[in-house]
């Protein structure tokens, strides 16, 4: 196919990545010109939901933290397939049936905690015990969307649950807006435990900030970054192409290389993480979990308040 | 240049500034108008000036309606000159700036601009505050420049509002003087409101006087302190005394009246009838010196004028106190025998 | 009717008819969205959002938040502008100038530094040991705190206006006062405060307003103060993604209008009943000689100019002079990499400056000259005109109150496509975050204009009607002098609120057409937050440069255009 | 209450607007201020009033210092009444709370101020307008209401800037007297700034003439107009001819001097030496009635003025052409025999 012309990419990848990625592609294929945005998730599904509105979207490709999202854009028929697109490498929990998404790396949840906190933690139940009263942060789920994921996934663990939650709210944790605040809450010692994406804490530490990550024994939730192809792009081929080089080897590596924890199994993390073997994901069905959104979110709200 | 207002009415809320006022100016004509504080005299500046829409009637300028039943010409398109009771100076404009805003709005040439500016402000002895802003100025000459925006844009039709109030006498001549040239050579129509009456009677061709939103008499200086329509103009222009007193006989525009019991001739309107009425007299018809002094009076009350006293002398029967000028103090009580050669018969 | 008279009327429908296409217009867009089903009105969604509890309680979070803020930046603001427009405190020029400059921060950063500062992890505050114990809560996350912010982000905006109000008040009717014996405070309270009211009035609104709409300090007190206001719900709204998602946003939006017509509609009797036209030649101001008084006054001004600048400014710096959040600031630690970073290797902050510093610069003079304009129809003589431009002015408050991320989608409905007969689309473009600063700000740059008009003179316009001026000899000559202070302070307004924005322009910004705001917050939103710092330090010193270069402008504009000029 | 003024000196920029001044007021005194415009008056009163601070000099107020070296007490300390030239009225209060704030500030009874607002309004005529706006006001109302207010504060000082400027003839004299009246009750020391001399004369128990800033000379008012210091004082009070003529004689305060040849005797300061002099002569020196009429003169020109003709006649060998009143009109170039019979040699 004529893979060439211009193409647009929203994103909500930070600006380094996101141009990167840009560049990466656009090495391998010179003839295409990308054009892309980057923005949090929220701004850019508002933005794109107002181009919707106006019945004129612009982009050809999104490419934003979280499966529901996406399962929830294909409910609504805006996701085109991409058959051809070889995922046979990929743990088939990560990406779609009908092939409309793809999932293109691993931005895990877990505990992080200051370095200067009494305890450490190795279990979410940690984070109920007496001394972390009043001392959790978390991101929330009504603005974040990997928040959303990590309720989800803890909610429906058996183990955990709801009652899990209650707890949280008894020991007086206080969701703030999203991840950024939370790890900045935690950096700062403003509080010690929190939940969190990976990469942060990761990557700070290595600078010398006094953080801790840590990959719970129960397992982590994940927000793997999909990539879609909208039904109404105007170059699919170009998009395809770039579809094919996200999840390809190349590509995967270049996800590692930004400090990611790359989707395809076979490529190494990064510097300061686990081994991919050793990161336990908490099961998740993107599409029961879009279902229950609303009332998941409700049940947040009744415990935690406003 | 004819001015010309028929019933012209205009009322804030339940009072009526003008209360069906009807004027007409002749073109070049010096028109003062007269009258008691709140009358309506700046309330009729406005109204011809275009800055207070009127609630009835007509007004002409130069033979143009400009204001009526559902017209309305704006201010800025009935070209006339306008100096404000309260100024009304742009605080951000120099002196200089002020007096030339109406020529450059006029896009005259630069040279003439500044040429006239000059001149303008010669004229009212202003040229060494020209670069100060109003702020800076004394409350005269802020009065001297809004006088010489005016002149500045030499409008056909020129109108002020007590021009002069706040200028020292001899300022204040001059200034007339100068308009009076003014108004001369540029043929401009001008209305003129002052509380001064001897302003009114030195400047004007024809005086106004103002009551109460009304109009009560329109006449030459002459006529309106000579022959007054009615007591109230009478009260109004000049010092002078009303007396009773009864036409014993008319002949043609002199009457015969009976004073305190003494017979004399006073001037009278053509249709007066015999019988009791109303006499003027004022200080200069009554006489303190030579022989026919026959009227008894006593001093009531005297007051230092300036090189001559004026006494309120009570006359028999009279309710009030006739006023007369005397050339040397007097005590109250003293007798004083007077006699009166002149005056007026007010029209029944 | 001659031509004169239509240049005024031309203007008037011209001014109408561009608030309207780019504040009323693509309000209306979003409204429909929301009060429409199948091409048919329906408010059931309306009464059913009224109904809801967490509607309602964010509504009233919002106006209580707003209302009490808008009080205490309106007696904040007037009290600095009154001690410093009537004393003989010395300095004054500086005393303004970094009065302004917190204004000079945007929103969300501040509040950020102001968490940092106040926090358990507060350098300050450990090394006075009183900072709370570590992870304890945080005193600012409550109702309390969120009116703190509000009100100092606020207090500057009311600062200026009753600053540019004082330049036109005439001296003789303070002194009238006080030769009736009445000594420097009964003269404030029962004349100068009287006299300024439209302008109290103006501050008022303008600051209830703009809390009505903040969302950076709504978002990072409100939300783990568990005190969520209307923009808080309306961005929660957005993160559901799920197609409701604009039916739900353009609803809250409504009410946001809603409540800002009350507003409007409160503050339009209020002017009315307060205009009081000062009659009188303005003068050097007052100099109320302090006595031994001044010191301590001097003193304490200074006081609240260090904590309420140095708090967060050194915090912010601090934060930038680190290689990581959350270390502290030691030789050790200490590095310049993270202005390398943004200056020379970050392309986008460059452009970003440039970018914002064109467009707001732009927008605040479009919006200095807009307000003059119907500034002048808004206090007219004829009830008709006042009428029309109401009507513009209620767009333009409504489009300031409803929050920037709102009326940015609203500018997404409204010119995603080309504009009509040119052709010409601007979606994509920096044009369309002009236009958007143009449509948000005319509220904000308005407010002091409006004031100036009230307490002005009418006989001077009088005058220059009699001398033969036009309208628009009229607006240049009289009327944009006269209100130039005025409209100054509304033109930096402007320019400080657009300078450091990030709401408006966040889902409007395209690659190459970036603004400062929405790459600091890019910068804090992707996890750089000592990036971000750099950047906010870099912005105020951009900001400080830009303002000392405007003093050598001081001889060439009317006198009191630049506030920190006297 | 005595005001003392010592060498007091206020500069704006190069130009001294009040060089030198010194003055004494006696308790009580009306002392009444003239000159022309821009010479200093209102600066002369802002520096009384504690409202322009000045450069150098003292100013006490009954007996205490409130002005001088390094010393400048605020003017709400200084317990004066003023009325300003601009009126100073506050816009967003009522003509009734205007008058009701300088006794509200001092703090007097609600009753109390009820009644003497009231009082004073009904004073200025002004009780049917005590609700409204000064804007809803016309211009003589508004400076009505400026003096009310002032009456109404009771001080013991009381300064008047041109009170009067802005009214007709007969409100004005209705207010001249509430003000006589209200002076000799209230034992208030008053100084009162017009450019009216008529008001001057008939208020004042003294008069200063003020010029660039300088006063000329501080006397009763018949001093001033009587017996001036210098032309320039003769010039300003009152209408008058400035001619020479020579000293022949002295007697005591009366000279015997040639004027066109004839002999005259007039009144003449002490020290007056024989020889060449400056005698002013006013319109009531000169007679046109009479048999001793031996001055030979023709008419320049004539103004009416209200009752009587002022005409302009020049007489051989004199520069200014002699002022005259006339009972009828006369025509330029006609003659007229006059004769002079009062007048003053001005101090060499
Ligand atoms: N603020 C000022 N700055 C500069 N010059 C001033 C200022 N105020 C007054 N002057 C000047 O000082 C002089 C005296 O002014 P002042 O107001 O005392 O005059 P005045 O005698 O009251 O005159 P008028 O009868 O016109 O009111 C004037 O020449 C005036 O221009
Ligand atoms: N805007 C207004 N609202 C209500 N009444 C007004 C208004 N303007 C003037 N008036 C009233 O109308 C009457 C006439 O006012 P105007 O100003 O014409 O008087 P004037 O003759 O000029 O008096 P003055 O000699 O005192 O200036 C006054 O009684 C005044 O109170
Ligand atoms: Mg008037
Ligand atoms: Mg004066």
């Amino acid at each position: 196919a004529d893979v060439s012309g211009k193409l647009v990419l929203y994103t909500s990848q930070p600006n380094k990545d996101a141009q990167a990625t840009v560049d990466a592609f656009s090495a391998a294929n010179p003839g295409v010109e990308v054009e892309w945005v980057r923005d949090g998730t929220t701004k850019i599904m508002a933005k794109l939901r107002a181009e919707f509105e106006a019945g004129a979207p612009k982009p050809d490709l999104l490419l934003i933290a979280d499966m529901v999202t996406m399962e929830g854009l294909k409910a609504e028929g805006r996701l085109m397939a991409h058959e051809g697109a070889d995922v046979s490498a990929y743990d088939p929990a990560i990406m779609d049936d009908d092939k409309t998404y793809f999932s293109t790396k691993l931005i895990t949840t877990g505990i992080v905690y200051n370095t200067n906190a009494p305890i450490k933690p190795t279990s979410y139940k940690d984070l109920l015990e007496a001394d972390a009263k009043g001392k959790i942060a978390m991101p929330s789920p009504l603005t974040s969307g990997a928040a959303t994921i990590h309720m989800a996934a803890l909610t429906s663990n058996p183990d955990l649950g709801w009652a899990y939650y209650e707890g949280l709210a008894d020991q007086g944790a206080n969701p703030k807006g999203g991840n950024g605040g939370t790890y900045k809450a935690v950096a700062g010692g403003e509080k010690l435990y929190g939940f969190v994406v990976d990469f942060l804490p990761i990557r700070n530490k290595l600078e010398g900030a006094p953080v801790e990550f840590v990959f719970p024994e129960e397992g982590v939730s994940a927000v793997t970054e999909p990539v879609a192809i909208l039904s109404t792009a105007q170059n699919p081929d170009a998009a395809k192409a770039f579809v094919d080089f996200l999840i390809s080897e190349e590509g995967q590596k270049l996800a590692s290389s930004q400090g990611y924890l790359p989707a395809h199994p076979a490529v190494a993390g990064p510097e300061g993480f686990p081994a991919r073997q050793d990161i336990k994901l908490m099961d998740f069905d993107p599409a029961a979990a879009l279902e229950s959104d609303a009332a998941n979110k409700m049940k947040f709200t009744e415990i935690f308040g406003g | 240049m004819t001015m010309r207002l028929s019933s012209v009415r205009k009322t804030f809320g339940s009072h009526a500034a003008l209360d069906d006022v009807s004027l007409e100016i002749d073109t070049g004509d010096f028109f003062v108008v007269l009258g008691p504080s709140g009358c309506g005299k700046s309330t009729l500046l406005r109204a011809i000036a275009g800055l207070e829409p009127i609630d009835s009637g007509d007004i002409h300028l130069a033979g143009t309606q400009v204001a009526g039943k559902g017209l309305h010409q704006p201010p800025e398109a009935r070209n006339v000159g306008v100096v404000f009771q309260s100024y009304a100076l742009w605080p951000h404009m120099s002196v200089r700036q002020n007096v030339a805003f109406p020529l450059e709005t006029a896009k005259r040439a630069g040279t003439y601009v500044t040429a006239r500016t000059n001149n303008c402000l010669e004229t009212v002895e202003l040229t060494p505050f020209a670069d100060r802003k109003p702020a800076d100025l004394s409350g005269g000459q802020r009065q001297r420049v809004a006088l010489a925006r005016c002149l500045a844009q030499g409008a056909k039709t020129v109108l002020m509002d007590e021009p002069l109030a706040n200028l020292d006498p001899h300022l204040r001549s001059a200034m007339e003087a100068e308009l009076a040239e003014f108004h001369k050579k540029s043929g401009s129509t001008t209305l003129f409101i002052t509380h001064d009456q001897r302003e009114a009677m030195a400047l004007a061709d024809k005086v106004a006087l103002m009551w109460d939103g009304k109009v009560l008499q329109a006449d030459t200086p002459e006529g309106l302190y000579d022959r007054p329509v009615n007591e109230r103009v009478a009260g109004f222009i000049g010092r002078s005394t009303i007396l009773s007193g009864e036409i014993l006989a008319v002949r043609g525009e002199r009457a015969l009246v009976s004073l305190a019991g003494h017979a004399v001739e006073i001037p009278c309107p053509q249709d007066t009838e015999i019988g009791m009425a109303r006499i003027i007299v004022r200080p200069e018809h009554v006489r303190t010196t030579g022989e026919d002094r026959d009227l008894e009076t006593v001093v009531d009350r005297v007051t230092y004028r300036g090189g001559f006293w004026e006494a309120n002398v009570r006359l028999d029967g009279q309710e009030q106190a006739v006023l007369v000028n005397i050339p040397h103090k007097a005590a109250a009580g003293d007798s004083l025998a007077i006699s009166i050669d002149g005056g007026w018969v007010l029209p029944a | 009717m001659t031509a004169i008279f239509r240049t005024e009327r031309l203007t008037l429908v011209f001014l109408v008819l561009t608030i309207t296409a780019i504040c009323g217009l693509p309000l209306l867009l979003l409204f429909k969205i929301g009060l429409t089903a199948e091409g048919s009105l329906n408010i059931a969604p309306l009464l059913e959002a009224l109904q809801s509890r967490s509607v309602l309680r964010a509504l009233w979070h919002s106006l209580e938040s707003s209302a009490l803020s808008a009080l205490f930046a309106t007696i904040l603001g007037t009290a600095l502008a009154l001690v410093i427009g009537l004393t003989n405190v010395r300095a004054k020029g500086l005393l303004v100038f970094l009065i302004l400059l917190p204004m000079m921060i945007p929103p969300h950063v501040t509040a950020i530094a102001w968490i940092q500062a106040l926090g358990p992890a507060s350098p300050v505050l450990r090394w006075l040991s009183i900072a709370p114990e570590l992870g304890s809560d945080h005193p600012l996350y409550s109702r309390e705190g969120l009116v703190l912010l509000l009100t100092l982000q606020h207090s500057p905006l009311v600062f200026l206006l009753v600053r540019a109000a004082l330049r036109s008040f005439p001296r003789e009717l303070s002194d009238a006062a006080r030769v009736s014996g009445s000594g420097a405070t009964r003269m404030l309270v029962k004349i100068t405060l009287p006299l300024l009211s439209p302008a109290l009035m103006a501050g008022f609104a303008l600051a209830f307003v703009a809390a009505l709409g903040n969302f950076g300090i709504n978002a990072l007190i409100g939300i783990p103060a568990r005190y969520t206001t209307l923009p808080v719900l309306v961005w929660r709204r957005l993160a559901s993604f799920g197609p409701d998602v604009l039916p739900n946003v353009a609803i809250i939006s409504v009410i946001l209008a809603l409540v800002a017509l009350v507003a409007i509609v409160i503050q339009t009797v209020l002017q009315k009943r307060m205009r009081s036209a000062l009659v009188g030649l303005p003068q050097a101001p007052l100099d109320i000689a302090l006595g031994k008084h001044r010191l301590p006054v001097e003193a304490l001004l200074w006081l609240f100019v260090a904590s309420v600048l140095l708090l967060p400014a050194a915090s912010l710096l601090a934060t930038s002079l680190v290689k990581t959040y959350g270390l502290d600031l030691s030789l050790e630690t200490l590095t310049l990499s993270n202005f390398a970073e943004v200056l020379w290797r970050q392309s986008v902050t460059l452009r970003a400056f440039a970018n914002s510093t064109g467009i707001a610069t732009l927008a605040a003079l479009v919006i200095a000259g807009l307000s003059i304009l119907l500034g002048y129809f808004l206090v007219s003589r004829k009830a008709g005109q006042r009428l029309m431009a109401g009507i513009a002015g209620s767009q333009a408050e409504i489009a300031f109150a409803v929050p920037g991320l709102v009326m940015s989608i609203a500018f997404i409905l409204a010119f995603i496509r080309p504009l009509p007969i040119v052709n010409i689309s601007l979606y994509g473009t920096l044009w369309i975050i002009l236009i958007a600063y143009v449509s948000c700000f005319v509220a904000v740059g308005l407010k002091p204009v409006v004031a100036a008009f009230l307490q002005m003179d009418m006989s001077l316009e009088d005058a220059a009607r009699v001398s033969g001026a036009g309208f628009g000899r009229r607006i240049r000559k009289i009327f944009a002098p006269l209100v130039a202070p005025a409209a100054a302070s509304g033109g930096i307004l402007v320019f400080l609120t657009a300078y450091n924005e990030v709401t408006v322009s966040a889902l409007l910004w395209s690659t190459g057409n970036e603004t400062i705001g929405t790459t600091i917050f890019n910068y804090e939103d992707g996890g750089y937050t000592t990036l971000a710092a750099a950047m906010s330090v870099v912005v105020v010193l951009a900001t400080i440069v830009i303002m000392v270069a405007m003093n050598a402008l001081t001889k060439k504009v009317p006198a009191g255009t630049i506030p920190w000029r006297s």
